[in-house]
This record gives structure tokens, C-alpha cells and sequence, in this order.
């Protein structure tokens, strides 16, 4: 039996209106997945969108795959019910900078050290968008947020070098203005098979306005290599391209230094992923007759 | 001289690591496999193996023996072997001796203890035990010696299994089967050490007892604990995913079904914590593969969140949580049962579920079917009720039959009844119309925590909130009109009416038999939903002078116990204290007993 | 001509980032200033800024205006001013309207929008609103496209300057303050479109009003709001930490501390999560500084676990509480009262805790100086219960006493009184004895979440484990015994007696004038703390006919609300549904006199 | 005023009698911690000793000091609120590999970024002792446990780079048999300002004797150099010694590929901690008169 396959069109990933403000980065994040699906023939039946709360978090509405809207910093633990059990479907997770780092920290920390096989965005606006300009993890030092009135006093994370120390098998960088560069990493990391961490520049115009000069591109480095994704010079006309490899570690490390401002991809390794090795190891199991489940108890 | 008894308990107490647990496997074996009944609850540490001759290392097993079919751990233990006056010392403190009873002690450490000796057995004494010291042989000692310290428990075993007037071959066979890995050097050393034992026994103890076989076929029959059960049944059930975090008592669950799943396509994910575990249970659920996730208290708090998510965005959901004492780490190897609010009423928000409680093996393998079954139909997350009690004893029943559930339509209108539920409506209404599973064409199905209307769509007005609400609440009013008469024990009227639920049921039925032999009339009525509440509750109590909750939790003047304020509230019937004991060991017929004298 | 009206109600609608918030808080200044008072509830949505020219994207205020003191909003909006159709034809949907009411709708869109200006106006009409519709004048739509689009909410709020008969000089001199740091330019910008509202209000609106001004002197007033008034209260209580995450409602209380606590000596920590808040706040009381965590349902959830630590191991701890709609993420923007049992019940295990909800903005400064003391006396958890409409609503209020609090048994028998308890004993009996503070020599105090004896030894003994429930719920009694009468408002006795607590009181008192005008007499009983509940309830309920709850909260046939639940444990009375709507939307006044008269 | 301070001695350090297995090295760590307190003076008045749930985390029981024993995986959010509210106090905290990485991982990440001051001892047995014998974390590929029947099939974090990646400012490993370093390295934890990330290689006879092999030492190599600990060459007599600068970022990172085999301090860096910032903060601040306080809401 054949199912017919019907060609996937930018109008038919159209779920409900958008909520989000005049500007903010997430428009363009949903339209470049859209995008991605479109090239890439994706069907939308066996796509699932996966998100966390925040502004970030309400993309599976807009988006007329299959979709879960969870709960905050716990997308990944759905992900992962879903990817355990059916790797037919496509994961696409979309978490903000806090959900992903702040209360998500614990379940993207084992995400990616256990290789569950998804596309995990994380849209970065440096702030909490949702609950009204909060310090996050990503804030950077001296922005005056509603908890942080005298500025926030802390280094933020880098979640690149985060991801790296966990042994991520694919860690990369873009921004969601840089329509081609998006595209295309996002595109690199559905290709990948286990945990793709992809981090994304995102614009909240209403609480974060000044995280990206994104009229300007004087201050991006591109990572550029045959094997990651080239850099997009013209959606960034004055940034720098760099060579990196994304087998070499070390130099992903001493590359992450300068992140934010570097995008590409760090790095990229094979390796199975946790639902593979899974599945495999319940697949390798000589199957018993169901019939007699309690026989093994007689006396 | 044998005495024959119908029934009676024993236990076998040593520091933690020694053994104890293997010898009280191997004489349960004997006992259920010569066609006696068996019910054994072990007793462990909270810690792993703490240091020996001090309290804490105490851990043995508990066995009730008897000719007739049992429920519960009875009351106390008639006989008691200790591998040292320390532990006899603290197991005195728990009062669960039967005045009369034996104590064997093993002197082996008297050297070292001289005083503490003598005090412990006059103590011993003192609360009417008769005390039976005993020396190891020489040839023994020596066995253990070169076997770093093992074998000590065969010593024992060899002792009971003489008392208890088994064949000393026989159990030597069993002996040999448990221990097949061992080299037949290391494994004769353990039959002499047993062999001298059973000699032993019957030169120091002066009475010896035999228990009546079962006139009952028990070919058939198999021995399960609790958790065992569990994990069996939600592969019966037709569940193929699990998620969970290692916890006392629900980890075993865990571990068998780690063993088992794969055979049958089922996985077991460890997850991070509990709060993935419960996500990642969801995840499958929703992505179309029933799964379930197993806890106990500590767990089931940080799960809170996530339970109310699955309530809103309507996916099936099941959550184990066996009870344990609390509050907080609490007792870890503790019997309780004091989650039944958290349970039901822990998420925040209006958030309806059913919660089902099992009172005993049987009904821990057929309660994943009903749960499933509910689940499924409603949407909405079901909670199972274990405690630690039922999840770790043992007992031999007859060989369940399987139902091999695939299409939850197909469960059998007799395991409902277990549960005093008849089969749900074909169609229960949902707050989102739209249901698939991903890889449906053209029926994409998003879902969230956020209120939504039919469709899907979030909003926020007044009225699609109201109608989420009553939606939800309406598939509770489902399963209550589909609520039949708990089990009611007894006659259906009467002077006093016990109210029970979970393991509480053995207990209580054991004390009403207790109490008719003495010419006292009783009755009992049995939960197993514990929420919602059936819709006949107050015609019930109404039938009775007096009505009272038999419970493992606190409760007190003024302080009902959580149970008993639901039927209070549900009935305005007087529902007043019977026992609301939270001691962390499990009720005793007796004390049951003692109550009801003080009632009627 | 104006009309002389004591009371009345109106809202400014607007898409969200236009500006009706700052234009209301002009306004209720405004008025407050000049003698009237007032109460108001913002409009938010539960995104940011949603597209305009959505139903997604109403915001607003709605404000009540009174010569006499208010305590809640109010029931329907006398006056209504819309942006555009769209957020008249979404607010319609509320049914928040006084029939006969005046809605004044801004027609700039009609252009784009024909036929769904005619189709609103149609539906406003045929529901009995009177519509009037207008035009901004062309010098404002000028200066508005050179202000980017900002300033269209001056134009409104000068309208409504001029409908309310405000002197328009003296509200401009408000506009100049609030401003301050707007360029002269800008800011004569902005005047000018006010000036331009205010002219042309009064050639389109047919009517004035006039709201006397009160007799009492407003010079020593304050306007707040709940949450901002917990922040200052909880600096006033002498609580030095505080720990949280944002959350909605609940944010904002930590946004008030982040500016205000540090000139006092205070800190606030943003955790990364609310388990990790919770456990901050735990370890900052256990080193001996007072502190506080605040939330709101999701958050309340996660926090539960830890909770039970604090029960278990004895640290004073301070949860609130904002409780907003639910279950799961629910309507983080609507209010609603249905956390209370996972609030006292929520955490697994027998964990007996303390609730105190709020009913005004003045119990929200008081309530961290009472949960402080009981927290301390009894070394177990105090939650406060405050819900979205509280903490959100701002109020005139004459300038509150401080207390200063720093040792707690300086509290004033009045501050305890408004919470309907006396002092607690000196001696409150531990579970465990020795609760010294780190720093101090030779009373190294270990705690845990394990049953520990009176020494803080880890024991698992029956009867150990019995004595800590003891004296965990003993505490409960100790408070339960402390309990005055909850407020009672009208008669001691009657045929209907209404339950109310948190945000109800306001609106339950509102209807029991209402009734008493109309020559129905109806009393009704307030709780500040829920749980536990005092002991003269009984006598309390005998004496009405009737006794029903009213709530933001669901109930219907057959399931109480939980409230009702307890009350009807405890007294055995039937507690029937008076209202128990959870929509989102606050109580009014009116459907609580409605219900009233069906009940009597 | 001053007060007398008593001379601390090991036997003032106990309390309770240890309930762990014979051979368990959590014996070996207690008497440690106790010898360095010893050696340095520490007052048991002026240390709390913070734990989660393990076998570890009974640790406080059996130490004289100040402690609080607190749930599964949350020694660290315990920890921080003692610590902002009390600098004076010194803050040990113990930790099992799954209390870390596995429930607690997010306060770990926290509390490794934000440098909250206190003494982290990650005991790593990798197993879960308590619950017996689940895999953790830090359970090397193959091991069957209750859990993994047919041997774990992922592989362990790697705690030190995910330190390193979290921008850790102390980060060190050594193993509780080896006396000397343990102590020193300890001690070393103990003078950094800041979150000192100390892993710590456990013996867990019981569950997983096969873990570490402390009766050989030719698979360890110690990380020496005076701005570090030193080689313990007494202890471990067959280590290899290489020398390594704590100053040196990405050699740390580099000597982190052979963790768990590698002890000593591998990154060490000055930085303000959270609960210094917070604490400026909060004395930089005028202070206002609390009578007044209502007064900036009058009309
Ligand atoms: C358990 C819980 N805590 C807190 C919240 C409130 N909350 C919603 S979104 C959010 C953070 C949003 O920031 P981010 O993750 O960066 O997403 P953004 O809105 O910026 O896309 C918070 C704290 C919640 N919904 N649930
Ligand atoms: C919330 C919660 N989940 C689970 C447990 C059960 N539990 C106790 S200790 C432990 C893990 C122990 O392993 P580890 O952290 O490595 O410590 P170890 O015992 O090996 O020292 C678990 C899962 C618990 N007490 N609380
Ligand atoms: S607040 Fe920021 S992130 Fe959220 S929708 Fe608006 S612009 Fe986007
Ligand atoms: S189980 Fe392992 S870690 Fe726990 S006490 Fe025993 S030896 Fe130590
Ligand atoms: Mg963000
Ligand atoms: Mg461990």
C-alpha cells in the first residue's frame, strides 16, 4: 500500500495568527523553519514542534505540524518520550534563552549528553521575554532588567562552551535574521542524527532591543567550512569568515570563547543517539510468548 | 515433639549483608512448594549495609505461614531468631512479639557482650518471651570462617527448617538450585553448615511445629510480591514504555521491568530525575505508545507540574506512586499511607484525576489494565495507590490469568469489577475535539497547558474557561456514575462499620474474622477508587450505628485522617477515628480488634 | 450637563503597547488626588504585544470611582472607551456591561473595517449599550504619526478627563509629572493631543458626570496595589531574603523588592528555578535570616517537595502564593481561588502547614509580619494564598501604621486580630529540641528530612515516627486553638449565610448591602487563615438556615469546592454551592445578589 | 569582647557513628574533611556541612558541625541561601554522582556559574549506592546495574569539562584513598572564593568495587605544579606526573579527555562570586529610613 505524498507548501504550515510583537525575532525563526520544510519536503503528519513557555514557546500554535506546547524549561523530557518511541517523526524543540537555561537547565544538560535525537532552537533574546524583561542566564553584565534594577551584575553563560563540555554531537550558532545562514544550519542540524543544539539570535525589540546590532555585522564571525555551513556574507556583509572544522574539538572550544558573536557550526561528531542504542538494545532482545508472563513465578 | 498450628509467624533477624533475606526466600519456597500459604514482608535498612552489631544494621524477614489462605502479615511473630542481642534489643522496641513466643539467640558474640546479653534477655523475659540461647557448633565456625564471614544464614535456615519439621533434604535441594552458581566446594560448605543447623536445632529447642498442608491443588500456584506484580501487569496490560528515577519502594518495579520489558517490545528509560520521567511518559502517551511512570512520595511531588499538564492538554497518563512514611525523605522502607491528598488534590489548580488504590498482589497486576482503560477514556491522568507494605511482600497465590490487553475496549467486565467499576460511555466529551496521533495526515494536533477551546485555539475568555473546567469535571462525574458498592466485608448492616483502602483490607478482614469468632458483628467496606468517591456512600453508612477509617496515617480528634475528611464532606456522616496509626510498621489484626472491642 | 453619581465604573480599552495603563494610572491619580476613591483592574494579556487590531491584544483599565471607600471592582462598566471594533466585539464577550451603559468607540479604523464597525455597533446596541462613536481631530492624528504612532491613549485620557468633570489644567499638571523625562517637546506633544481629547469629548459625549468628592481627608492616602504592598510589608516584617522566579502573577512582588530592598538592608535572589527559590529561602532561614519565596500555581507545584523539608526538619519558612487561573498554565492572566488544597495538602506525606489568604490590599502589608510569627513560633510552613485580582488592583487607602517588626513577639495583638488569631504560646513543643543557629558554639544543630528522635537522631522506631506526626500536627492545634471567629458581616444568625474568602470578601460584602437594600437580610462569614480551620464553626453555621460558599472557584452538584470540602468535614454541615465560578474574571457583586435571591 | 576559640580536634568532630558498608569510601572522605578542619582551625560553629540524598549525603550526621541533610539533588539551592546570607560561615557541600549530575544537575550549573562560595564534593562512586545499584551519570559503559541489566550503554559525563564548560573558576578531582591529595586538594577548595567544584573518585565496595582500582596506581595521572596540588607519589606510587598550570584554560580542557584517570586542580581562576556581587550590591545601596516607607506611595 502506498500513501500518497502531498507536496508540502509554505500556506499549508500556516496554523493559527501569531501573537508575538511588531518585530520580534520569532516571526522570522517560524517562516525559516517553514522554509526548511518546504526545501526539504518535510511532511508536516510526522513532524512534531515541541516547546517550553516563554514567547519562544508559543511557535507550535503557528505552526500546522503536530505540535506540544509543554510546560516551562521541560520540553526535552517530552522530546524525549516522543523520540524513544517513534523515530519516524521529526522534533523540532523551541525553548527561550531561561526555559532552556535557567529551569530548563537540568533536562538540556542530559538531552544532550544522552544524544536524544531532535532539533533543539534555542532563541536566544538574552532576557525573559514572556513574564516582562526578567534577568536570564544569557543577559549580559550591566542591563537593567525588571530584576535587576542596577544592572545585572552577572558573566551569562555560554551555552556553546556549555554544550561542548557535555559532549554534544552537534553545536552550532546563527542568527534569525540571517535568513540563509538559519536555513541552512537548521537545515545541517535535521540532518544530524542525535541531539543538534542550534543557537539562535533572537530580536525582542519590546524588552531587549540593544542584545543584537542586527544593522550592523561588523562585530559576527562566521565559522566556514565544506563540512558545516558557509558563512552568509551577504545577509552580513562586514563579518569575518573563519575556517573551522567542525571534527576539531579544541579549536570549538578556543573558537567559543568569542560567542556570541560567532556563528557556524562549532562542531559535529557522529554518534548514536540514546534512542537509537535504545531501541537497538529492546530490537536484540530474544522476544518471549506473552502468554506465558508469570510462568517464570511458578513454585 | 511437633505442635501442629494452623498458623503461625516467624522471623529470621540478622545484621544487614548477612543474609537473612536469602534464607527467608528459601524457606518460603519450602513452605509454598509442600502446599502451605505464605506471606512474608522482609525488613530493611534504610541504609545499605550499615555497620553490624548496631541497630541500624537490622534486617531479616518476616514470614506468616499458615494451612488457609492469607492477606496480611497478622499481628505478631510467635518465633524469632536473632543473630545477636543488639538486634533483639532493637526489635524488641517495635513490640511485635506474641507474649509466650520464642526468641532464639545465637551467643556468639556473648564473649564481647557479656552485659548487654543479660540485660537483652532479661528484657526479654520480662515482656514474657521464652529465650533460647544457642552456640554454633565448632565445625560450623569454622566453615564461616573461611568463607569470610558467610553462611552463617544456612546455620539458621538448617535451624528453622528443623523447627518447622521440614525434610532436611528437601530443603537442601531447594539449597542447591538457589545457589547453582556457586562451586560445589563453596556450595558443600554451605550444605554442612546447614545440616549442622538443622542437627542443632533440635538438640536446643525444645518444641518444634507443623504446619497442615493446604488440602488445595497448589500446582498451579505462583509467588509474587507486589512490585513484581505491578511490573507484570503493565506488560499484560498492553504498556510499552516506562519512565522512571530510582526510588524506595517503587524502584523495584524499575529493575523488573528492565529485566522483563524488552522480551515483550516494551522499554524502561531512566530518566534524569522524576520530572522527566513524567514528562517523558507523556511524550509517549501523546506520541500514541501507553506508558507509565512509577514513584513514591518525594517523587510524586517534584511530578506535580507535569500531571497538570497532561490534565489540561488531555494525554493519558499513569502514575504509580507507592507510599512510603513522610513526610519529606521521611522512612524510606516505612509503610504509610498519607499521600492520598497529594495524590488527588497536589497539582495546583482545578485539575480532576482518578486516583485507584490496590490492597493487595492481585490487584497490583490488574490494576494497570483499569488504569489504562481510564486513562484512555478519559484523557485524563490516572494515579495508582501502592504502599510499601504491599509493594514488598510476598505471598502465594493461584496463577493469574493474563489478559494480553491490546485494545483497551477488550478489558474484561470482571477486572472492572475488581475495581467496583463498570465499563465507561463509548464517547466521554473532550475540551479539544481533534485527538490523533502524529503521522495522522491532515489532523495535526497541537496541545498545551494553556486554556483552549474545541478546536484547540488558546483563549481566555470567561466562558471557554467555565467550559474547560466543566469538561473535566464531567469526565469524573463519568467514572462516579460508573462507581458500583465498594466490597463490603460482612453484613451490609450493623453496629460498626470499618472503612478501609490499600493494604488496610487483609488487615481489616482478618480482625472482622477474629472478632465473629468471638461473637462480635462487624463489617468493613473496601475502597479501591479512592477518588471519585461512588454515589452510594451515605445509604451504605446509613445502615450502621457507628462508622470509622482503618488507616496506616495520622489522624486524631479534630484532625481527621485525608480519607475520612473526603467521606465526611461527601456523606456528612460522623465518620470517626478506628485507627489512624502512623507508626511506619503495617497494621495488626489484633490491634484492628482491639479497636473494635473499644467500638461496639 | 453633569450627572452627580457616587459610584461608577468605567475602562479604557486599547490594543496592548498603546498606552492604557499609564493613561488609567493618570487617571485613578487624578481622581485620588481630588478627594474620590478608587479601585482598578488592569486588563492584560497573556502575551506581550500581541498583533493590533486583534481580540489578542486588549488591554486596558478598569476603574471604579467612589465618594465612599471601595473594596473590590465592582460589576459591570457604566462607560466603556474602544480603541476600535475589535476590542469592543472581544470585550462584549465578557458580559462585564451595564446595560444602558455608554460605550464611546474611536472610528479611525472604520475605514478598514466597514462592515465589522457597523456589525459591533449592531451587536453593542442590541444588548442596550448606547454607542457614540468619534473621530479623532486632525491636528492629534498628525502629532500622533509623528510620535510613531504614540499618544492616541493622551487623546483618550483627556476624554475622560472631561466626561469626569476633571479641571483639565490639573490633570495636564499630573500628565507634566508623570512625564518628566520626555523632552519639552515631546511632552507639549502629548498636551496637546490631551488638550485636543478634552475639547472634543465635550462635543461628542452628550453627558458629564460627577463623582463627589469624599469628606474624609485624603491628604495622608496612599494608592497600591497587593503585590506592591506585600513587597513593603514583607520589608516592614522584618524579612531580610527573598527568593524567587518570575512568575506571573507573582512577578511583580519581586520586582518591587529588586528596587526597594536594598536601602533596607534586604537582598533578592533570582534563583534559577522555584525549586532552587524555595531552597534558598529554606537555607537562608535556617542560617537565621527571615525570608520569603514567591509564586504562583506552576511554581507552587514544584515548590511542593521542599516544603515537605521544611515541615520535616523544622525551618521557619514563608511560600505565597498568587494564585492565577489553572490547572497547568491555565490563564496566567485571570484570576482564580483554586490552589488551596494543593497549598495544604499539596505535599506528599502527613505535612501539616499553615494557610492565610488575603482579602485586601492592606492585608497584603500585614500578612508577612503574621506569617513571620507563626512560621517562627512553630518552625513549620506558613503559606499565604493572594490571587490575581488581589495582587494586581490598586486602591486608595489611608496611610498604613508600621511595625517595624523585628522580633516577632513584638507583633501587635491587633495585626494578629485582623487575621482572626491571638498570640500563640511561649513553648511550642519540637520534634526536635536543640534549634540553634550556625555560629553559635557547642550547639552544632544537624537537621534532615528523615524521622529523627528529640536529638536529631536518625531513627525509624514505631514509636518515633509517631511521636514526630504528634508534634507536627500538635503545632496545627496549637494555632487551630489560637483561632478567633472569622469575620463575620451583617447578623449572628438568619437564613443565609455566606462563606467567602481571599478576593471574595470585597464582593460578598458589596452584595450584602445590595441585598440589605432591597430588604434581604443575608450575613457572611470571611477566613483569612484557611487551614487550619477554628473550632466554633458549628456553632457558627447553626445558627443560619443556610450556609453556602462563594468562590473563584469550581464547584458544582455533587463536588464542593475544596473550601466547602473542609467545612463540611469539620461540621458536618451541609455546605451548598452558592457561587463557584472560575471564568477567569472576578467575582461581581451583582451575580452574588442574584444568587442571594435565589437562595433565600 | 573577644571570644575564646577552643583548639579544634579530630575527636570534637564527631557525632553520630557512621552507618555506611566497611570499606566505603565515604569513610575515608569524612575523616578527611575532618583532618583538614583540624589542620586549618576550622571552628565546627562556623561550618555547615550542606548534603543531598545518597549514601554521601549522610555525611552530615556524622560531622560536629553545623548541617542540613536536605532533599535529593538539592544541596546546592540550600547552600546558596546560607551563603548569601552568612559569609561568615564556611559551607561544605556532598554530593553523590547522581545527586550531581543526575537529579541536581541544574543547581550544579548554577551554582558552578555563578561561583556561589562554598567547598562542592562530588563523591563519585558512579552508581547510586542508596537506591542499590542503579546507573548513574558517571557509570563507565558496560556496567550492568538494577537498571542495566544488559550494561549500561552510555557514555558517562564527563564532570570536570562540564565544569570547565560552565565556566567553573576551581575545578579539581582526586580520590578519597589517596589521603594526602584529598586533603590538599580540599584545602586548596577551601581557600578559593568561589564555587570550588571538587570530584572526588569514591569507593563503593558494595555496588561497584570495580570502579576505581585503588590497589594500582599505574592509571593514574596526577596534575602537578606549585600554584596547584602536588603529586601524590607516596599514595599512588605507579601515577604518572605531568605538569600542569591551573592558569591554563584550554590545557585543562585538553587534560580533561582522560578524566576520570587524571586528579588535581585543573583550572583555577580569581573572580568576584555571586554572593559577594550581591552582598556590594546590597551595601552600596543609601539606605532609607524604614519608618518612611510607605511614604513614596502617598497621592
Ligand atoms: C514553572 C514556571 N515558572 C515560571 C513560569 C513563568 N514564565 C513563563 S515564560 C518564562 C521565561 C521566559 O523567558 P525565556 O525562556 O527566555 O523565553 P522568551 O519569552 O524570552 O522567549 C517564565 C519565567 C512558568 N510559566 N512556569
Ligand atoms: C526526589 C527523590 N528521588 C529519588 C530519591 C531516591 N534516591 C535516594 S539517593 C538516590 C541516588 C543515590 O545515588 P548518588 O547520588 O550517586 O549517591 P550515593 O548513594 O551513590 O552516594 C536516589 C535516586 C529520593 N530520595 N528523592
Ligand atoms: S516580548 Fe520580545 S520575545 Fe516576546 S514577543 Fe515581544 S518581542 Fe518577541
Ligand atoms: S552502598 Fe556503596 S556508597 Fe553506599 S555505604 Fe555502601 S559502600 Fe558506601
Ligand atoms: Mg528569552
Ligand atoms: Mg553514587
Amino acid at each position: 500500500m502506498t500513501t500518497e505524498v502531498k507536496q508540502v507548501k509554505m500556506k499549508d504550515l500556516k496554523a493559527l495568527d501569531p501573537r508575538w510583537c511588531t518585530g520580534c525575532g520569532d516571526y522570522t525563526m517560524l517562516v525559516g523553519v517553514r522554509k526548511l520544510m518546504v526545501k526539504d519536503q518535510m511532511q508536516p503528519k510526522d513532524t512534531v514542534y515541541v516547546s517550553g513557555i516563554g514567547c519562544s514557546g508559543r511557535i507550535p500554535h503557528y505552526m500546522n505540524t503536530y505540535g506540544f506546547h509543554t510546560i516551562h524549561g521541560r520540553s526535552v523530557p517530552i522530546s524525549t518520550g516522543v523520540a524513544l518511541v517513534r523515530p519516524d517523526l521529526n522534533v523540532f524543540v523551541a525553548s527561550g534563552d531561561g526555559d532552556s537555561l535557567s529551569i530548563g537547565g537540568n533536562h538540556l544538560l542530559h538531552g544532550i549528553s544522552k544524544n536524544i535525537h531532535c532539533v533543539y532552537m534555542m532563541h536566544d533574546n538574552q532576557i525573559y521575554g514572556l513574564t516582562k524583561n526578567q534577568t536570564s542566564p544569557t543577559t549580559r553584565k550591566g542591563l537593567v532588567t525588571a530584576t535587576s534594577p542596577g544592572g545585572s551584575i552577572m558573566d551569562p553563560i555560554n551555552p556553546i562552551r556549555f554544550a561542548l563540555g557535555l559532549g554534544a554531537t552537534f553545536v552550532a550558532s546563527t542568527a534569525e535574521w540571517l535568513g540563509q545562514h538559519f536555513v541552512d544550519t537548521i537545515e545541517a542540524a535535521k540532518n544530524h542524527k542525535g541531539f543538534s543544539f542550534v543557537h539562535v539570535a533572537q530580536r525582542c525589540p519590546k524588552f531587549n532591543p540593544a542584545a543584537w546590532d542586527f544593522q550592523n555585522s561588523d562585530w559576527i564571525n562566521f565559522l566556514d567550512h565544506e563540512n558545516g555551513v558557509a558563512g552568509d556574507t551577504k545577509g552580513a556583509p562586514d563579518a569575518k569568515v573563519v575556517k573551522h572544522d567542525p571534527s576539531d574539538l579544541e579549536g570549538a572550544f578556543s573558537h567559543s570563547e568569542n560567542v556570541p558573536n560567532v556563528f557556524g557550526i562549532f562542531y559535529q561528531k557522529e554518534k548514536a543517539s540514546y534512542d537509537d542504542l535504545m531501541r537497538q538494545a529492546v530490537e536484540n532482545t530474544p522476544k518471549k510468548d506473552p502468554s506465558k508472563l508469570l510462568d517464570g513465578f511458578a513454585l | 515433639m511437633a505442635t501442629q498450628k494452623e498458623i503461625m509467624r516467624f522471623e529470621l533477624i540478622m545484621d544487614a549483608g548477612n543474609g537473612a533475606q536469602k534464607a527467608g526466600d528459601i524457606l518460603i519456597k519450602a513452605f509454598a512448594k509442600s502446599g502451605r500459604f505464605v506471606f512474608i514482608e522482609p525488613l530493611i535498612p534504610a541504609e545499605i549495609s550499615p555497620p553490624k552489631r548496631t541497630p541500624h544494621s537490622m534486617s531479616g524477614a518476616v514470614i506468616r505461614v499458615s494451612t488457609n489462605e492469607l492477606s496480611n502479615m497478622g499481628s505478631t511473630s510467635d518465633l524469632m531468631l536473632f543473630e545477636h542481642e543488639i538486634l533483639l534489643e532493637r526489635r524488641l522496641k517495635d513490640s511485635d512479639y506474641t507474649i509466650g513466643g520464642l526468641v532464639l539467640l545465637d551467643m556468639a558474640d556473648e564473649r564481647r557482650a557479656k552485659d548487654a546479653y543479660a540485660a537483652v534477655i532479661e528484657e526479654a523475659k520480662s515482656v514474657g518471651l521464652k529465650v533460647i540461647s544457642f552456640n554454633m557448633d565448632d565445625e560450623s565456625v569454622a566453615i564461616i570462617k573461611e568463607l569470610n564471614g558467610n553462611g552463617k544464614n544456612m546455620y539458621y535456615l538448617g535451624m528453622m527448617a528443623a523447627i518447622y519439621e521440614m525434610p532436611e533434604e528437601y530443603v537442601a535441594g531447594l539449597i542447591r538450585q538457589v545457589f547453582k552458581k556457586l562451586s560445589e566446594e563453596k556450595l558443600n560448605k554451605n550444605l554442612t553448615i546447614y545440616a549442622n543447623g538443622y542437627k542443632n536445632a533440635l538438640e536446643v529447642c525444645p518444641e518444634t511445629f507443623d504446619i497442615p498442608k493446604t488440602e488445595k491443588s497448589m500446582t498451579d500456584s505462583i509467588l509474587l510480591d507486589g512490585n513484581t506484580s505491578l511490573a507484570m501487569g503493565i506488560i499484560d496490560a498492553g504498556i510499552r514504555f516506562y519512565a522512571g528515577y530510582p526510588i524506595t519502594p517503587a524502584s523495584s518495579i524499575m529493575h523488573s521491568l528492565s529485566k522483563a520489558f524488552p522480551a515483550y517490545g516494551g522499554m524502561v528509560h531512566q530518566a534524569e530525575d522524576e520530572i522527566s520521567a513524567v514528562g517523558a511518559m507523556i511524550g509517549s502517551y501523546y506520541a500514541g505508545v501507553p506508558a507509565v511512570t512509577a514513584t513514591s512520595g518525594p517523587g510524586l511531588s517534584l511530578k506535580q507540574e507535569f500531571i497538570g499538564l497532561a490534565n489540561s492538554a488531555e494525554i493519558p497518563s499513569i502514575i504509580i506512586n507507592v507510599q512510603r512514611g513522610g513526610p519529606s525523605t521521611g522512612l524510606p522502607t516505612r509503610t504509610e499511607q498519607t499521600d492520598l491528598f497529594a495524590s488527588v488534590f497536589g497539582t495546583h489548580g482545578e485539575s480532576p484525576k482518578v486516583a485507584i488504590s490496590v490492597s493487595n498482589v492481585e490487584d497490583c497486576f490488574y490494576v494497570p489494565h483499569v488504569a489504562r482503560y481510564i486513562t484512555e477514556k478519559l484523557r485524563a491522568p490516572v494515579i495508582i495507590l501502592s504502599d510499601y507494605i504491599t509493594s514488598v511482600s510476598y505471598k502465594v497465590l493461584e496463577k493469574l490469568p493474563l489478559l494480553e490487553l491490546d485494545d483497551i475496549n477488550d478489558i474484561s467486565d470482571d477486572i472492572l469489577a475488581r475495581f467496583n467499576i463498570k465499563r465507561l460511555p463509548d464517547t466521554i466529551e473532550m475540551v479539544k475535539d481533534n485527538q490523533a496521533n502524529p503521522g495522522v495526515p491532515d489532523k495535526m494536533r497541537r496541545v498545551t497547558g494553556l486554556n483552549t477551546d474545541a478546536s484547540g485555539n488558546v483563549v481566555y475568555s470567561s466562558e471557554s474557561n467555565q467550559r474547560s473546567h466543566d469538561i473535566r469535571n464531567e469526565k469524573l462525574e463519568v467514572v462516579r456514575r460508573a462507581l458500583t458498592s465498594p466490597e463490603i466485608i460482612g453484613a451490609p448492616t450493623g453496629d460498626l462499620l470499618l472503612v478501609c483502602w490499600g493494604s488496610s483490607r487483609g488487615v481489616v478482614e482478618e480482625a472482622i474474622n477474629l472478632a465473629n469468632q468471638e461473637g462480635i458483628k462487624v463489617s468493613a467496606l473496601n475502597f479501591k477508587i479512592v477518588y471519585p468517591l461512588p454515589t452510594m456512600l451515605s445509604e451504605i453508612f446509613k445502615k450502621f450505628k457507628k462508622v470509622v477509617t482503618i488507616e496506616v496515617a495520622f489522624g486524631k480528634e479534630n484532625k481527621p485522617t485525608e480519607f475520612s475528611t473526603l467521606l465526611r464532606s461527601e456523606t456528612l456522616v460522623d465518620i470517626g477515628l478506628g485507627l489512624a496509626q502512623a507508626t511506619g510498621r503495617p497494621l495488626k489484626p489484633k490491634s484492628v480488634l482491639a479497636r473494635i472491642k473499644d467500638l461496639v
